[in-house]
C-alpha cells in the first residue's frame, strides 16, 4: 500500500553527503529515523574538523603565532555564521556553549540570579528536561517560583493558561519550546513573546528542535533568548549556542570562571571580560564551533525554507501512512508541526516495536524523550517515535509504515 | 505469525513463545497467603514486576504469581521466570538466574549444552544477547523474584 | 653553538603521526612549542572521531538501537580508559565535563555549596584562572573565605604557608595545581594532600598540565578530586575529566539539569540519577569523548613514562641551552619540572619575541598564562613561553635557541 | 643590524626605524603646561600609553609628547605617531588614523600611492597587516591621542 506522496523538494541527492546513510545495520540498509535524537553528519563537516586537526589548529584568542592567529579567525568566523543563521542583531550576542542544556543552565544561573525571590519562571507542560530542571534547581536555590502553563489535548501550548499564569505580572522569564521533540508541535513564538512582553517578562525559546526544521530570525520573533544545540544541526557534539540581547548579557553576571573570561585577575576580585568572552570559560570547543560553522554554511546552501519545505511533504505523508495502521495513533495533532511523530501502537510496547524496528534496520527511539512531565500529561508511559532530517526520503517512511503494519500484525 | 510475514529472519527473539506469553501470561497474578513477596521497577522505562510466592517446607517455591506492567520481553520473562523455578529452592534459583544472565551476556554461542538443558524455556531469550539494552528488561523479574525470596524483602 | 643533549627515548617516529608537524608557517617549518597551551592530534585521534561520523554514531543512553547501543558502548568504554588512566578506583568516578575549567566549576558550585559559610578554600597563587576564578565567584556567592598559599622565589609551592594556611581547621578544601602552566613547576601533590587531610580538609589537584606529561594514579597520590581537558593530552576540544571520589561524587548535589541526570522528573521536584550520570546533564560529547578514548589509547601505547622521560631529556636540554642566552633568565627554578618553560629576556618585550620567532616558524605563546597573579607575584608584566610535548624534538629546541639568541641582538 | 644576521627576510616589521624608536624613543615624555592628555590601555598585555600634547592657536598639535610602557610596536608607534601628527588639526589627525588603521587591515598593497605619502613614516608599520593579533600594539597609541584630543579626555 503506497499512499499519495505530497510533493516537497527533491533533496535525495545530498545523502550521498552523509557516509553513515550507507551502513547496514543488523544485515539491512540502514533507515535512520531517530536524527531528533541526534542528526548525522556530512562530510562537509567531518572534513572540517579533519582538515582543523591536520591542516590548522592551535588554542585561540591569546595567542600570536600565526596557527593560534588562524584558527582564531576561524573560530570568530564562525560566530558571524551563527550570528546570520538567527537573524541576530550582533555577534557579540551570539555565546558558544557546550549544547543547548548548557545554555538554558547558563541563563537559569546568570539571569535566573537577577530574579526576585517573589517572582516566577513560566514553562510548558511540554518541555524537555533540559527546559525544566535547570528551573526547579533555581527554585530551590533561590525561592523564586515555577509555573507551568498547560498543554492541550491537540498537544498545542494552551495559550490561554499562559496567559493566565502571566496575569499577575510576577513571571520574570517565560521559557518555553519553540518545537515539541515529543509531539513535532511548533510553538507561536512571536505570539507568546508578544505575551510574555505585555506582562513584563522575558522570553526565552530552546530552539534545539526547531532551529533545525524551519528558518529562525531571532529578531523577528522578538525573543530576548534563544538556543540551540550542534549535534541535531548536522554538527557535532559539544557544541551550543545560546543568543540573547547584549543589553541582557551585559547586565548579567558570569556563569562559569577561568581563562579568557576575564578583565584583570586580583584574589581579592576580578573583572570581566566584554561580552560574549565573559560568557565563555576556558579553552572553547574550538574544533567543534568549526564543525558547527561548517553545518551551518551547509544547511545555508540547502536553505532553511528548502529543508522546511522536504520535511513538510515528508511528515504530510508519514502521518497518511501512519494513521492508515490499524491501531496506531499519532500523539500529538498541532496543524503546525515539524518532522517529528510520536505514535503508540495498540497492545504493543514502545520498546518492543523500536527493537522489531531495529532488528530492519531502522532506527526509532522509544521511551519518554525527556518529557515525562509530558507524558503524564497525556496519560503515556512511553511513545515511539521517527523523526526526520534532510537527508530522509518518502521510501524510508514507507519502509517504516510497511515494517510498523507487519510488526503489529506479529505482537498483536 | 507465517515466516513470510516476519519483520526479519532475526526473528528469534520474539518468537511465538514470547510474545504468547506476553499477551497471556500463565502466571499472572498474586499468591493468596504468600510468605514472600517483592518488586522491581526500571525508572528509565516504566517497566515494574511484583512477584509474589509461597514456598513449601524445604524452601521450595511451591506457588508462584506476578503482576507486570512492561513490553513483552518483561512481560514474557516474569511468566516463564514463574515456570521454571517453580519447585526450586533458593539455591537453584540463584544458579538459574547466573546461567540466565551469562547467557544474556555472552549469547547462546557461549553457554554449555548441560546449561542450555538447565534455562529450558529461558533459551527463549538467548538472542537478547545482541539487544543489550533490552537486557534489563528480561532480568527485572528476576530482581523482583530475589527480593520475594529476601528475609526483608530487599534484594 | 650546540649543548650537549641528554639523552631521552626517541620518539620522532611518531612525528609521522601528527599531521599539522609537516605543515609551513610564513614560509618556514613549523616548529610548534606551544603545546601547553593545546596539543596537536594524532591521526588516530582525528580518526576515531571522523570514522565515528562516518561509520557508527547516534545519540548515547537512551536508544535502543543499533546505532545508538553501538554508540553508548563506545562511548561508556572510554570512561573505563580514563579511570584506567588516572589509576581511579572505578568507572563510576569519572565525570565528563566540557574542559577543566567546567570540572572545576562544577566542584566550585556543587561541592561548594556543602561547604558552611566560616570555611574557606585555600588555592596557591601559582594557580591559572581556572582554578582561582570559581573560588572567587564562589565566596561571593557564599561567603566562605578564599586562602591563598605563597609560592617562593624559586617557584615552588610554599609548603609552610600551605601549612599555616591550614593551621585553624578551617579550610575545606586545597585545591592546587599539580604542574604549573607557567614555571613547568610539579608540584608534591601526595605531601600537599597529607597536609590538607590532616587538617580535616579535602583535597583537589588541577592536573590540566601534569596529566599530559607524567603518569598520574590518583590513589597513589590520595586525592580526593583530580581534572584534566582532553585537547591537552592530544584529544579534541569540547572534553575534560572531573575524577571524584564516589562518596563526594554521591554527596554532591547535581548542577547542571537536564536530560541523562534524572531519576524521574515531576514539576514538584525530581530525583537524580546515579553517580557520574548525575553530573551530565544534556546530550554528552560524544565524538569528543571517543576522541579522548584515542588519545588515551595513543598516550597509553607509548607509555607515559616513556612520554615522561622523553620530555626530561628535552627540558634539561632547553634549560642548558636558554640559560646560555644572554640576558635570558628563565622564570621559575623547581628542580621538579615538566616540560614547560617561562622566560624573560633584558631588554625585549615577550610579545616582540612571540611575533619574531613567529616569522621564524616558531609557535611560543608570550603574555600572561591566564595566570595574573603569580606574573604579580614574581614581578613580571609578561613571559614568553616554550613548551614540549611528546612529538618535540631536540632540533627543534636547537632552532629556538638559536633563533632567539638572533632575536636577542636584533632587539637589543 | 647585518641584513645576514636577521632572524628571517620578512624582518621588515621590526626595521631599524621601529626597532631603534622603540629603544631610544624622540617624543618620550610629558608636555609641561598641556592643553591636552589622554590614556590608553590594552589590558590583555599589559601595554599602556599616556600622550600629553599642547595645541596652537588654530588648534594644530604644537608639541606632543608620550609616555609608553609595553612592546617595541607599541613604543614606536607612539613615537612616531607623535612625529608624524605634529602641526597637524584634529580633523587631520583623524584622517591620518583612518589612513593607518586600512593600511593595518588591508596591507601596503591595498593603500594607494598618496596615501602612504601621507602615512610617511608609518609605512614601518605596513607589515602589521600580516600580524592580526599585534595590530592593537600599534593602534593603542592613538586611541590616547584621541583622548587627548577630546574635550573630556575620553575617547
Ligand atoms: C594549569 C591549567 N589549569 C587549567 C587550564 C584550563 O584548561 P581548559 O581551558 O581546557 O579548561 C589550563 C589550560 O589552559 C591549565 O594549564
Ligand atoms: C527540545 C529539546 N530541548 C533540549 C534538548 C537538549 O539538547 P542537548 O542534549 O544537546 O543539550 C533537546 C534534545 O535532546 C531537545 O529536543
Amino acid at each position: 500500500m503506497n499512499a499519495v506522496l505530497p510533493v516537497g523538494p527533491d533533496l535525495s541527492a545530498l545523502r550521498a553527503d552523509f557516509p553513515i546513510l550507507g551502513e547496514t545495520v543488523r544485515g539491512k540498509k540502514l533507515v535512520f529515523l531517530d536524527s531528533a535524537a541526534s542528526a548525522q553528519k556530512p562530510v562537509q563537516v567531518i572534513d572540517a574538523m579533519s582538515d582543523a586537526m591536520r591542516r590548522q589548529y592551535a588554542n585561540v584568542h591569546r595567542g600570536l603565532h600565526w596557527m593560534s592567529e588562524r584558527t582564531s579567525d576561524v573560530y570568530e568566523g564562525v560566530r558571524d555564521k551563527v550570528a546570520a543563521f538567527l537573524g541576530a542583531g550582533a555577534r557579540e550576542e551570539i555565546v558558544f556553549t557546550a549544547n543547548s542544556t548548557a545554555a538554558i543552565n547558563l541563563v537559569a544561573h546568570s539571569f535566573g540570579s537577577l530574579l526576585k525571590p517573589d517572582q516566577a519562571v513560566l514553562i510548558s507542560e511540554m518541555e524537555h528536561h533540559a527546559n525544566i530542571i535547570p528551573w526547579q534547581l533555581l527554585r530551590d536555590r533561590t525561592g523564586i517560583a515555577l509555573r507551568v502553563a498547560r498543554v492541550t489535548d491537540r498537544g498545542e501550548l494552551d495559550l490561554d493558561s499562559l496567559r493566565a499564569e502571566l496575569a499577575d505580572g510576577k513571571v520574570g522569564l517565560v521559557s518555553v519550546t519553540h518545537m515539541s521533540n515529543v509531539l513535532g508541535t511548533v510553538t507561536p513564538a512571536a505570539e507568546i513573546a508578544r505575551m510574555a512582553h505585555e506582562a513584563g517578562a522575558r522570553v526565552m525559546f530552546d530552539g534545539s528542535q526547531a532551529a533545525v526544521h524551519q528558518p529562525v530570525d531571532v529578531q523577528a520573533l522578538d525573543a530576548d533568548f534563544y538556543v540551540f544545540t550542534g549535534h541535531k544541526l548536522y554538527g557535532p557534539t559539544g557544541i551550543g549556542v545560546l543568543w540573547a540581547r547584549r543589553e541582557l548579557l551585559e547586565a548579567m553576571p558570569p556563569f562559569l570562571g577561568g581563562g579568557d573570561m576575564i578583565g584583570t585577575v586580583r584574589f581579592e576580585g576580578s573583572t570581566w571580560a566584554e561580552v560574549p568572552h565573559k560568557f565563555e570559560a576556558g579553552t572553547p570547543a574550538i574544533l567543534e564551533t568549526i564543525g558547527l560553522g561548517a553545518a551551518i554554511d551547509y544547511v545555508q546552501r540547502i536553505g532553511m525554507e528548502t529543508i522546511q519545505a522536504h520535511e513538510r511533504a515528508l511528515t504530510a505523508h508519514a502521518l497518511q501512512r501512519l494513521r492508515a495502521i490499524e491501531g496506531l495513533r499519532v500523539v500529538g495533532e498541532a496543524p503546525e508541526r515539524g518532522g517529528v511523530i510520536s505514535f503508540a501502537l495498540a497492545g504493543a510496547h514502545a520498546h518492543d516495536i523500536a527493537t522489531l524496528l531495529d532488528q530492519n534496520g531502522i532506527a526509532v527511539r522509544a521511551g519518554t524523550h525527556c518529557a515525562e512531565p509530558l507524558m503524564r500529561r497525556l496519560g503515556l508511559t512511553s511513545t515511539a517515535r521517527a523523526s526526520f532530517a534532510l537527508y530522509t526520503t518518502s521510501e524510508e517512511v514507507d519502509v517504516l509504515a510497511d515494517t510498523l503494519d507487519r510488526v503489529r500484525r506479529f505482537l498483536a | 505469525m507465517p515466516e513470510a510475514d516476519a519483520p526479519s529472519s532475526a526473528e528469534a527473539l520474539y518468537r511465538a513463545l514470547v510474545v504468547g506469553r506476553a499477551r497471556t501470561p500463565v502466571f499472572a497474578g498474586a499468591v493468596e497467603g504468600a510468605d514472600g513477596a517483592g518488586e522491581g521497577a526500571n525508572p528509565l522505562c516504566g517497566d515494574r514486576v511484583a512477584v509474589s510466592l509461597r514456598r513449601d517446607a524445604e524452601g521450595r517455591v511451591a506457588e508462584i504469581r506476578h503482576e507486570s506492567d512492561g513490553c513483552a520481553i518483561c512481560v514474557a520473562a516474569a511468566d516463564l521466570m514463574a515456570e521454571t523455578v517453580s519447585g526450586l529452592d533458593a539455591v537453584a534459583i540463584g544458579a538459574l538466574r547466573s546461567g540466565f544472565e551469562a547467557m544474556l551476556r555472552d549469547g547462546a554461542a557461549a553457554t554449555s549444552a548441560p546449561q542450555r538443558d538447565r534455562l529450558g524455556l529461558l533459551n527463549a531469550f538467548a538472542d537478547l544477547h545482541e539487544y543489550k539494552s533490552r537486557r534489563k528488561c528480561a532480568t527485572l523479574p528476576w530482581s523482583a523474584l530475589s527480593a520475594a525470596l529476601a528475609p526483608d524483602g530487599k534484594e
